[in-house]
């Protein structure tokens, strides 16, 4: 029994990927956690954004959506989705965005629109919303995912999000100047792409797992050969994410067992 | 310039006609015209023809209701309240609408290219993507009535040789723009606080513009800061007083979102029968917004109701 | 975020290349970034690459002192102080300048492009004129260091079979826009009261930005109103505390444009030697905001102060 | 000797253009005049704004620049130029442009950029500025112009704002989608286009000319087949535009010579 639980160990995981001096490209949820967490703890002058226009709010509570009232006060500028998907693309910034999805592949492109076809629809997802922009346009993506067969797949229903494409140079080929998927974040551990082919590897697993068992969830190869073990959360990790950022649990959820019991 | 105040109902019947393409101001549950969007679902508008980027409430009630036959958007939902809208999931698998996907800069810049009269607009978003590759609306339908001839384009980069491909997209210039605003001054000029989405955009591009507003003011406060205001008065073509006009959605300054009535919504949303049972409880029975506002109750509004140095309500059971 | 904050002398030699395509923020006699375009004059900048819309004080200036090889813009000249900029048109005339005719439109959604990392943009405005058909620039600049490929092209409509020719436009990244603001927050955000001109587009396409401010506030005021503020704290490179820092033009606000000073220089403008008389007494000498202040005079900084309702010097004489 | 300036009839004849509710693009001089008068006397819901991006200002003071800070107070919204220019082109509005220029041709074809070539310059203008977005674009133009021969040319040096371009259909076939010149207002009288041709004619002259003058200060051919005399300016007129329009005379000048003996 761990003394932390998954969504904790993801948010300090994407947490830790951040630089400082990033310009966070956020969602809410995991996504705040992480670049919150950030910010608190090694990356003080990353500045968090939103699609919607809100730089830099002072988030004295925590957004439950990126149209929320709270990304809307004491920020450096209020602007419009047109500012900040512009933001997005700025060639001076190293802006990071955090995306989820439906569904990834080994590349990590991203299916966040639907199952099946347009003539024949099995499922819908919402749509890429600015996903699809901050993927094309961003310095980097890290995504985060539940890790299971069905949405780690072989082949997506759609390519809502553009990630290494084909993997190689396809993506550059393609015309995109910059960008990419950096990690992706699951509730297992860490994904990262190699720097020739661009294919998905586990490069770290969370205690609570293993690496047959990150690849056994996996519904394509996923190599796990330079798997390591992600060094647990520290106590400083744990409390500035328990008491600071999320001190009501909005996002984090119920606190581990061990630690009710404690 | 006399300002052109009007009912709900009465603007719905004079600006909005079966088959319209309509711009939805806001944004998934911010700033969504409820009110005009409850007013149209009573007057039983069809086949309309939405046009958004991320909707939202006002997006899922009227298809829920039935009065979409179209959609062109980036993103259907309500946040965490519905990460796919309920509604929306359904009409698109039972084939009720005709769904075009974009991506929110892809919408943007739509809007902003009609806003500004460019005849196309031009982006690296989406290369290579199924959003660009695939269509969601029948060939037969392109190019008649509001439908644009083409989704978009890829093409070379005209001017650099180097710059590779590009997506061209068509301008968007709704039949009418849909607004929630804080404030319009009695002189017609409207102000938007806190984050403009794509109001303005959505405003400037369209053929009518119909603003609710929680406040009208006078002109002497509204020009006293005209940096702060969003649309010159002369391009609202109509005007509706509308305290809490956004409700459940939030209106920055005003009030929250309302989580007691989203989360009732999200409960009746997915099924037909109890979808109608929430149209008939919460829709089709008012005709004014006082008697609506009765309805949510002055208990729940003074829960949303916006701290004066924050804009929203500090402490709102969110969950 | 720590506000780098600079002295004029150390921007300009740090962030100023010989050469550098530059951004002037302001409009003809309103907020041009008059201390930094001395110090560039002092420190003899060449070669500079002007790139605006409607110039302005600055861009004469800077092109009487020699420190400009090219410019593209709309407009050159001081309003009523010089409906054609005095040294603009001497340095034309004699070919000590190329120059690039575009329109403010065109100059305008090419900085706008560049802000939003559009490949390109286009419009309707312009066809058929010889800002179209014409080229400043000589075939052997085009496509070296910052002269883009094409001035523009003319293409059809790729979407719309009877949209007739368009105007694709390159985009603009400066290498440096120089912005005067009225406020920059001691976190770096940047408000700028009044009209915006292109300055915010400008500061957005460049690759440096510094900025001139008249008053460098707390964080917890320009915060307070963020609905107000133009550019947010990262976009800033160097802020440089300027009072009246587009003197002698005008800053809303804070002071009026000074006729006294425009006309004495529309005087000295013309020729070669009152021009560098103008030069000696006026730039030169001064290397400090505060020594240049002393030489305008106290009467006449009050003469041209700001009413605190009115944002300009109400009865000011202006002939 | 008459009891009004050239400049007073001038704004004058342009006011009587405008229609109620013209969104009116004006610089600074006449055309501030033109349109605050007409405004005052005729047009109450006239909106006047500015390309630099001033929405309806007060005008307590006469700007003399379209960048005069006294574009920036009061006006219904303060924003820029993108805006502005925008605006112009907005298919909803009666956009009115006031422009004025170097050279204009019999076509209303508008130079206001140099005279000779790049190559070989004999005199250089300031630029379009926003005049060729103007012509381009606005619902219609009104163009003032000292009636010179010099400025009334068979041939433009440059053409930096499209008219009726090589009349007839011309600007419809290049892809224009409205707009064109409406009327030149001079010192000397009010010039319109023919239908048809949409060559220039003389429509008006002032009383203090003939029509054989005006085509003699003409340096193309002249038609003067339809020319009327102006009605002189009303008392009311007058009385307007010297002392609520122009008080300070900032650009209306000296007092006629009658009027200050008077």
């Amino acid at each position: 029994m761990e003394s932390y639980t998954a969504t904790e160990i993801m948010a300090l995981s994407a947490g830790r990927l951040v630089h400082n001096g990033d310009i966070l490209f956020a969602g809410t949820g995991l996504s705040m956690l992480a670049a919150t967490v950030s910010k608190r703890i090694h990356a003080p002058e990353a500045t968090v954004f939103f699609e919607t226009g809100g730089i830099d709010p002072s988030l004295d509570e925590l957004p439950l959506a990126v149209a929320d009232p709270r990304v809307m006060v004491r920020t450096s500028v209020n602007t419009s989705l047109a500012d900040a998907l512009s933001l997005l693309c700025h060639p001076k910034f190293r802006t990071i965005a955090f995306l989820g999805a439906a569904q990834i592949d080994c590349y990590g492109n991203l299916n966040s629109t639907l199952m099946g076809t347009y003539e024949n629809p099995q499922q819908r997802f919402p749509g890429s919303g600015g996903a699809c922009d901050a993927a094309s346009m961003a310095y980097g993506v890290i995504i985060f995912m539940q890790h299971q067969r069905r949405r780690f797949v072989e082949k997506l229903d759609y390519l809502s999000s553009p990630g290494w494409l084909t993997g190689g140079d396809a993506r550059r080929r393609a015309g995109f100047k910059r960008g990419g998927p950096i990690a992706v974040v699951t509730n297992l551990g860490v994904m990262k792409f190699d720097e020739q082919t661009k294919k998905m590897y586990l490069d770290e697993y969370y205690p609570i797992t293993n690496p047959e068992k990150v690849a056994a969830e996996t519904g394509f190869h996923l190599d796990i050969s330079r798997a390591r073990e992600s060094l647990p959360p520290s106590d400083t990790e744990l409390t500035v994410l328990r008491q600071d950022v999320d001190p009501q649990r909005l996002i984090l959820g119920p606190m581990p067992v061990t630690s009710i019991t404690q | 310039m006399t300002l052109n105040i009007m009912t709900a109902a009465d603007a719905v019947r004079k600006y909005i006609k079966d088959g319209d393409q309509i711009a939805l101001g806001g944004f998934t549950v911010n700033r969504n015209p409820m009110l005009i969007v409850r007013e149209i679902i009573r007057q039983e508008k069809k086949n309309l023809y939405m046009v958004v980027h991320s909707q939202g409430q006002s997006l899922e009630l009227l298809i829920g209701a039935g009065c979409v036959q179209r959609v062109e958007l980036a993103y259907g939902g309500v946040a965490r309240f519905a990460p796919t809208g309920n509604r929306f999931k359904k009409a698109f698998l039972e084939k009720k609408i005709e769904v075009e996907d974009y991506s929110n800069y892809h919408m943007v810049l739509r809007f902003m290219a009609g806003a500004m009269g460019l005849p196309f607009v031009a982006t690296k978003s989406g290369i290579e993507s199924d959003i660009v590759r695939l269509s969601g609306f029948s060939p037969e339908s392109r190019g008649k009535g509001n439908v644009p001839s083409h989704k978009l384009k890829i093409m070379d980069d005209p001017l650099d040789p180097n710059g590779g491909q590009v997506v061209v997209l068509p301008p968007l210039k709704p039949d009418v723009a849909l607004i929630h605003a804080q404030y319009v001054g009695d002189d017609g000029t409207c102000r938007i606080c806190g984050l403009t989405f794509a109001d303005i955009e959505q405003a400037k591009a369209a053929k009518t513009v119909i603003v609710t507003c929680e406040e009208i003011v006078p002109m002497d406060f509204i020009r006293e800061e005209p940096d702060q205001n969003s649309l010159p008065h002369f391009m609202i073509d109509a005007v509706i007083p509308a305290p809490f006009g956004a409700h459940p959605t939030a209106c920055h300054k005003f009030y929250d979102y309302d989580p007691m009535h989203l989360n009732l919504f999200k409960k009746m949303a997915p099924e037909d029968d109890s979808f109608k049972r929430y149209l008939d409880e919460w829709v089709y029975p008012f005709h004014s917004q006082e008697d609506y506002l009765e309805k949510v109750g002055i208990r729940d509004l003074l829960k949303i109701r916006a701290n004066s140095a924050l804009g929203y309500a500090p402490g709102l059971d969110r969950r």
